[in-house]
């Protein structure tokens, strides 16, 4: 499954389609001769799945100036994978997520992907070992839904929420958290929130607004949380491979997260363009590889 | 990779005696509506022992609540709850206990309050703490042992103390029972069963080791499952048990020596460490349309002395009880001794210690020649979840793919996302590259 | 997408009769909880204006906003309020109030305000939590019990779930009992709410499933683990003898929740029993015992402050 | 304060206010340096039936390992599901935060616990490492050989790994000590019977904490300052006594925010509390036998309370003895010893008519949630038709 086979030598003119129906968004991304040539999103929805999943796929043709028919073939990935009836084959979130990195970010030995939902590590084989992955436990599952939920909590949009790092930094992990801190280590910049439950620790974020803190602080509390909860995923890897470690899904694209997981995991990560589309790009491409 | 059928495979045949054995059992246990005692152990075989008592054991009611009525062990487990039961307890304590503090069982019937309890051997904490719901509930008397363990090496002092405990235990036991309730105790019966038993676990052991050392299995342990029981839990006449695992065994010995399988496209082999949701096995049944066939786990395989640990390390199937059997008993006191074995330990591989049941579990997957392993994390049970994540690591350094999934405790369906548990069976097969069988 | 489907109305109501403003003693009570807050104004003890609204990021604001919309156009100043009562996880920001109450006194003596003197299980369904209160015949707490801390946040999450499966907040309820005369499926986990909503948006798999799950019975199985989580609270003020779960006496629902029939008619058919009703909205249950707990005290002084 | 000064012993080392939580704090600097300076080893213990007397008797300084949250992302990848409690315990070993730390031993109890020490064993494979089984069924006639025979093995383990016996004078002389700490624990925790205690609740549940990781030598003689310093002290208002009951906990978090609410803690049943210190070991010739004994005699902790009850009674006399109006039953996430034990609790208090709040807790309290708590059962328990009929005057204000 080389990545060169799809990017490079296609046959002229095919045109596959990846759908990435997540719990909350769908992406969708057209490739054509393995270039990238529409792309769409839009909520995923629930009792109006089918309808919304066709939508964002709709929408990615336009982008793409394209029709449904020109597509030679599709493939459907994410949560909400089940419910795209017009797609054709269905892969898992890993599967996808791995091919795109393969391709967005060649040379990677370990992925995260960090969404609405789930959590997945994925690392390259090690010394002798075939490569594992782990998924979030269920306890830190709805990670992006808790943060753009505590966004709109904050007054925020995710770009605010995303920017909050800037100019500051975290604090060290045996510093950030001796007790829920309310309010003296808050005033003292050191607001922190649950980082082993999302629900604790929306509880907890909800107490430092109570008692005053800021909203940018209990944001940056939040992130932090968040990171915590990723790095422990990271962590439940036995042989790690972190040479060059590659953030995609939703998550990657709030900075204030990804400095906050650098800082504690200590592991550099690059962040692809477009890394939220990363399940559909991999969809896409295994697509690609079908057709041909 | 699509996969097709390779081997040959055939309904199973021991499968019409199973059923007929456990409608035996469900019939002479419907008497049980004038159940009088709680057994909770694993070594007196207390319904055969004291007759006349019609002594239940708890664990196979808990699970089996669980597994037949849905609606009503949910009830069960609120009653716990609203009665100071923690949400996160045990689901076969609190199923049991809760049809209790209903009143009623499964069928609309009173329960039968219980006469008396003996609590099980500490292997989980919460098995320990199992009988006291009962007693806690209405005064009736219960009697305790221990789950004797140390670290290290064979210290014969210990075990000589730890025996002698026990015994001490069990022996108190019988002799309180006999003398609050005026009925006998069978001595003859508690050798007699103890022979039973280890004809069946021979067979077991022999099931076992065709399982692991013949591609493709003969049997997976979806099937192994359904008749799991009998002589166990579910139990039915001593010689009738006998007779069918025998028969079981020689199925399975004719499968094997056939090259008859239990999944025909079998291309995957894995174990696991402990009992599955019991009502969810349907994913068994969901794997094997990926070839894929499960082949036991350290409960099937090691909790009842099927394996052993061999003076070079390894592990393999056990040969005997290592009590010569020429060994006399004259007392009562004799019989429990020698029914309690020599290492007073046992098992191990529940109670943790610090290599047994982290590394067992490599070893077995080692017998069972699989490609990985599934554990399963359950929320609600701490002797069901110790050191299942360093069994993850150990069985990686070992080269085996190892997924898991997450529930609140085999009988209890509370916290099993089924669509993400099957979502992450199928994540688990595309990492191989394999297809569904359409 | 946040709250796109979550949004449930804000509400603000006056007295048409005019002379509560004439009244000797006129007390208000605030409730600031984690999502909603609400205020009341009582006029010698009879109800004359309250607001509700969503809590925002400033619970301060929030108070205030409250506050002030309850009293309206009224021309009634805080100045001449005898007492305000404050209540809610957030009261410490009701700078304005002249007493703190506890949530339990406040939604007990809110509820026999809204559901009368033969209301004696109160049940608070809240954002984050759900407090079962019973009383004794006169108002007095006589046991409470709150929600698992585990079994945090149950409103907020059913705010998560109708934005996620695109049904209105104020319908799901509906949806979840048209059933077409099916039971209801298996709940999804009734331990934490983050795990049902999850469980829950997995729910439209076809594959094994004998029958697959139609949108309304998806809201079925999520509201049913949430009401079942709440009859995990309701039953830890009945008595330990054997039995079913049950409640002693009238039940009334509080807070958010209690307009969430789908919610609310799972416990009454759980617990064999059929909810008091009322003329009033159940959510200012907070506000009104707050602002009728500092009255006596307000009154005795002759109304003033 | 330096780590230094922290071990000079009595008050002038703390200053007239004796605190105690920062002993606690600062547990870490205190076995460094009491390592330094001894040379001797320490040794970190895990659970409440664990016979210190042995490891002080070899000349080591046992400490219990205490939980301490902070940000936790590596627990995860050793162990599933356990308490909160458990989980900053392996965080927190894991960190090496008790890099000072010479050697471990757990008691057969809790198998969460258990779980953080195998995780350790399988961790840092130099540290001498020691389980000892008491028998969760503390009353059979054997019981007590067992357990005195496990207290010979530990001896004899501490002798191969330190090199020096312990001999019979060892024994005595630590016992001595222990029984001396417990006894002026007990004397102190008296005091909280008194109808206007000097003593809070917060501040005793730091003192017998900081009891468990210090030198009881020196403890002692810190505690009879203390004892001498509360005979000055005047007694404060009014207020509603409550009583904790139920799983393990680390800090006096929970007895703080009473007191914030104008009440106090004046009797617990709580193993890291009164438990910890209740009796003493009766001298006899047969010094393990004496230990033994006094440990399979202590109040019973909630996993072995399993056989015939004991805990209902004890947490009724205490709640009797200390005149208590009410009692929080707290639980920790995932606590299996006392998520099956308190039914019998609930069956007990409700049948005497003493009022409790049960209610679930992490290592961390949601501390708004739990102030909500607390103001509602308070109320609760004061008399009027709501605690604005006058008599809140009476209490929290002098």
């Amino acid at each position: 499954m080389a990545a060169e086979r799809s990017a490079g030598a296609g046959g002229a003119g095919l045109v596959t389609a990846g759908i990435d129906a997540g719990i909350a968004y769908t992406k969708v991304v057209i490739l054509k001769d393995g270039a990238v040539v529409g792309r769409g999103i839009g909520p995923t929805g629930g009792v109006d799945r089918r309808e919304r999943i066709e939508e964002a796929y709709q929408r990615a043709l336009e982008d793409a100036g394209l029709d449904a028919g020109e597509v030679k073939g599709v493939v459907v990935t994410g949560k909400g994978k089940h419910d795209a009836g017009f797609a054709g084959k269905r892969i898992s979130e890993l599967l996808a997520t791995k091919r795109a990195v393969e391709r967005m970010s060649p040379g990677a030995t370990c992925l995260v992907s960090a969404g609405a939902d789930e959590t997945i590590v994925s690392a390259s084989a090690g010394e002798g070992g075939a490569g594992e992955y782990a998924f979030n436990q269920k306890c830190s599952a709805g990670l992006g839904l808790f943060l753009e939920y505590m966004a709109d909590r904050l007054s925020m949009d995710i770009g605010e929420l995303s920017s909050l790092a800037d100019g500051v930094a975290a604090p060290e992990a045996s510093q950030a958290a001796e007790g829920v801190a309310i309010p003296e280590a808050a005033k003292a910049g050191e607001a922190a929130v649950n980082e082993g439950c999302v629900v604790f620790a929306e509880l907890d974020a909800l107490s430092l607004l109570n008692h005053g803190v800021s909203p940018a602080d209990v944001g940056r509390a939040v992130n932090r949380a968040a990171a915590a909860r990723v790095s422990a995923v990271i962590n439940d890897i036995t042989y790690p491979s972190a040479d060059r470690v590659v953030l995609v899904g939703g998550l990657a694209k709030n900075n204030a997260f990804v400095r906050a997981l650098e800082t504690l995991s200590g592991i550099k990560l690059t962040v692809p363009d477009d890394a939220e589309y990363a399940g559909a790009l991999g969809a896409a491409l295994a697509a690609a590889d079908s057709a041909q | 990779m699509k996969n097709k059928q390779i081997w040959e495979t055939r309904p199973l045949e021991f499968w019409d005696k199973a059923k007929e054995l456990r409608a035996r059992w469900q019939e002479s246990s419907s008497d049980a509506k004038r159940v009088l005692g709680q057994g909770s152990t694993y070594d007196i075989d207390w319904a055969e022992c004291f007759p006349a008592m019609n002594i239940v054991e708890d664990n196979p009611g808990g699970s089996m609540i669980q597994a037949k009525d849905s609606p009503y062990a949910r009830k069960c487990r609120l009653a716990s709850e609203i009665r100071g039961w923690g949400r996160e307890i045990c689901g076969y304590t609190n199923n049991l206990w809760g049809s209790m503090y209903l009143g009623y069982e499964q069928d609309g019937l009173p329960f039968p309050p219980r006469k008396f309890v003996v609590f099980m051997p500490a292997e989980c904490d919460q098995h320990t703490k199992r009988g006291q719901q009962c007693r806690d509930f209405a005064p009736v008397p219960g009697w305790m042992s221990d789950c004797t363990i140390y670290l290290g090496e064979d210290d014969p002092v210990r075990d000589e103390l730890f025996r002698e405990h026990k015994v001490y235990c069990n022996f108190k036991q019988i002799n309180d029972l006999e003398r609050i309730f005026g009925q006998k105790f069978d001595d003859e019966k508690l050798s007699k069963m103890m022979d039973y038993s280890e004809e069946v676990i021979e067979y077991s052991r022999d099931i076992i080791m065709l399982m692991g050392r013949t591609i493709p299995s003969p049997l997976s342990v979806k099937d192994l499952y359904s008749v799991y029981t009998i002589g166990h839990l579910t139990k039915v006449d001593p010689e009738d048990t006998v007779n069918f695992w025998k028969m079981v065994r020689d199925e399975v010995q004719w499968r094997a020596d056939n090259q008859i399988a239990a999944v025909g496209n079998e291309r995957f082999r894995w174990v696991e460490a402990h009992p599955p949701s019991w009502h969810f096995l349907k994913y068994y049944r969901y794997m094997e349309k990926y070839g894929a066939v499960c082949l036991g786990s350290q409960y099937t395989a090691q909790n009842c002395g099927l394996l052993e640990y061999k003076p070079d390390g390894g592990i393999d199937r056990r040969v005997s009880m290592k009590y010569p059997k020429d060994t006399p008993i004259a007392t009562r006191e004799d019989a429990l001794r020698m029914m309690l074995g020599p290492d007073p330990r046992e098992p191990r591989a529940w109670k943790s210690d610090e290599y047994i049941r982290q590394d067992s579990i490599v070893e077995f997957a080692d017998i069972m020649r699989a490609d990985g392993a599934l554990l399963p994390l359950w929320r609600g049970g701490v002797g069901c979840t110790l050191t299942r994540k360093e069994q993850a690591m150990r069985l990686r350094k070992a080269g085996l793919s190892v997924i898991y999934y997450e529930g609140s405790q085999p009988g209890d369906r509370t916290d099993l996302d089924e669509q993400r548990f099957l979502d992450q069976l199928d994540t688990w097969m595309e990492s191989f590259g394999y297809e569904m069988l359409d | 997408m946040v709250l796109q489907y979550a949004k449930w109305p804000e509400i603000q109501w006056m007295s048409d009769d005019a002379g509560w403003k004439e009244a000797k003693t006129i007390t208000a009570g605030v409730d600031i909880g984690t999502t909603s807050a609400q205020a009341a104004v009582v006029a010698d003890g009879q109800l004359a204006a309250y607001a509700g609204i969503r809590a925002g990021t400033d619970f301060r604001k929030t108070a205030d906003e409250v506050m002030a919309l309850a009293l309206g156009a009224s021309g009634i100043t805080l100045e001449r309020l005898s007492a305000v009562g404050a209540t809610g996880f957030g009261k410490r920001n009701a700078a304005f109030a002249t007493e703190s109450l506890d949530e339990v006194s406040c939604h007990g003596k809110g509820a026999r305000f809204i559901y009368g003197s033969e209301v004696t299980t109160v049940v608070d369904l809240g954002a984050q939590t759900v407090t079962a209160i019973k009383l004794y015949e006169w108002d007095r707490v006589w046991d409470f019990a709150m929600n698992d801390i585990c079994a945090t946040g149950m409103g907020r999450n059913i705010e998560m779930v109708c934005d996620l499966l695109h049904v209105p907040i104020g319908e799901i309820g509906e949806y979840s009992l048209d059933l077409g005369g099916k039971p209801d499926p298996e709940p999804v986990s009734t331990t934490c709410y983050n795990y049902a909503g999850t469980e829950t948006m997995g729910l439209f798999r076809p594959e094994f499933r004998g029958d697959t799950l139609n949108g309304n019975e998806i809201c079925a199985s999520h509201l049913f683990a949430v009401a079942w989580r709440v009859l995990g609270v309701i039953g830890k003020l009945q008595s330990l003898e054997p039995g079913d779960i049950k409640v002693e006496g009238k039940l009334g629902f509080t807070g958010g929740l209690a307009h969430n029939a789908g919610v609310t008619r799972r416990i009454e058919r759980e617990l064999d029993t059929t909810a008091l009703t009322s003329e009033y909205d159940p959510m200012l249950a907070g506000a009104i015992g707050a602002a009728l707990l500092v009255l006596p005290e307000a009154a005795e002084r002759g109304g003033v402050r | 304060m330096s780590a230094e000064a922290t071990i000079t012993r009595g008050a002038d080392a703390l200053g007239a206010a004796f605190d105690f939580k920062s002993l606690v704090d600062k547990r870490h600097d205190y076995a460094r340096a009491w390592k330094a300076k001894t040379g001797g080893k320490v040794l970190g213990w895990f659970e409440p039936y664990f016979p210190e007397e042995i490891a002080y008797a070899a000349g080591m300084l046992p400490v219990r390992i205490l939980a301490r949250h902070e940000v936790d992302d590596i627990s995860d990848k050793w162990i599933y599901s356990s308490c909160y409690p458990v989980r900053d315990m392996v965080n927190q070993l894991l960190k090496g935060r008790y890099d000072y730390v010479d050697g471990l031993v757990n008691v057969e109890g809790c198998q969460w616990m258990y779980n953080a020490f195998e995780v350790m064993m399988n961790n840092r494979e130099s540290l001498f490492y020691h389980y000892l089984f008491l028998p969760d069924y503390t009353n059979a006639a054997t019981s007590k050989d067992v357990a005195k025979n496990e207290f010979a093995v530990l001896a004899d383990r501490f002798k191969g790994w330190t090199g020096k016996s312990i001999t019979d004078a060892d024994l005595d002389a630590a016992i001595e000590v222990y029984n001396h700490n417990r006894l002026l624990l007990r004397r102190i925790n008296e005091l909280r019977r008194a109808d206007r205690p000097v003593i809070s609740g917060s501040e005793m549940m730091n003192l017998v904490l900081a009891d468990q990781v210090m030198d009881k030598a020196e403890m002692n003689v810190i505690l009879e300052d203390f004892i001498k310093e509360l005979g000055l002290r005047k007694p404060g208002p009014d207020k509603i006594r409550l009583m904790i009951v139920g799983s393990e906990t680390w800090d006096a978090r929970l007895e703080e925010l009473v007191e914030a609410q104008g009440a106090n803690v004046v009797a617990d049943e709580l193993d890291n509390g009164t438990s910890y210190y209740w009796n003493n070991v009766l001298p006899q010739e047969d010094r393990l036998m004496a230990l033994a004994l006094r440990y399979l005699g202590r109040p019973h902790s909630a996993l072995k309370d399993n056989n015939y009850r004991r805990r209902p009674q004890h947490i009724f006399e205490l709640a009797e003895d200390f005149n208590v109006d009410g009692v929080l039953l707290e639980k920790q996430i995932y606590c299996h010893s006392h998520g099956s034990d308190m039914y019998a609790v609930w069956k007990m208090l409700r049948e005497r008519y003493i009022p409790y709040h049960y209610f679930e807790r992490g290592s961390l309290l949601p501390e708004d949630e739990t102030a909500a708590r607390l103001e509602a059962f308070l109320s609760m328990l004061k008399p009027g038709l709501n605690h604005l009929a006058g008599w809140h005057k009476k209490f929290g204000e002098d």
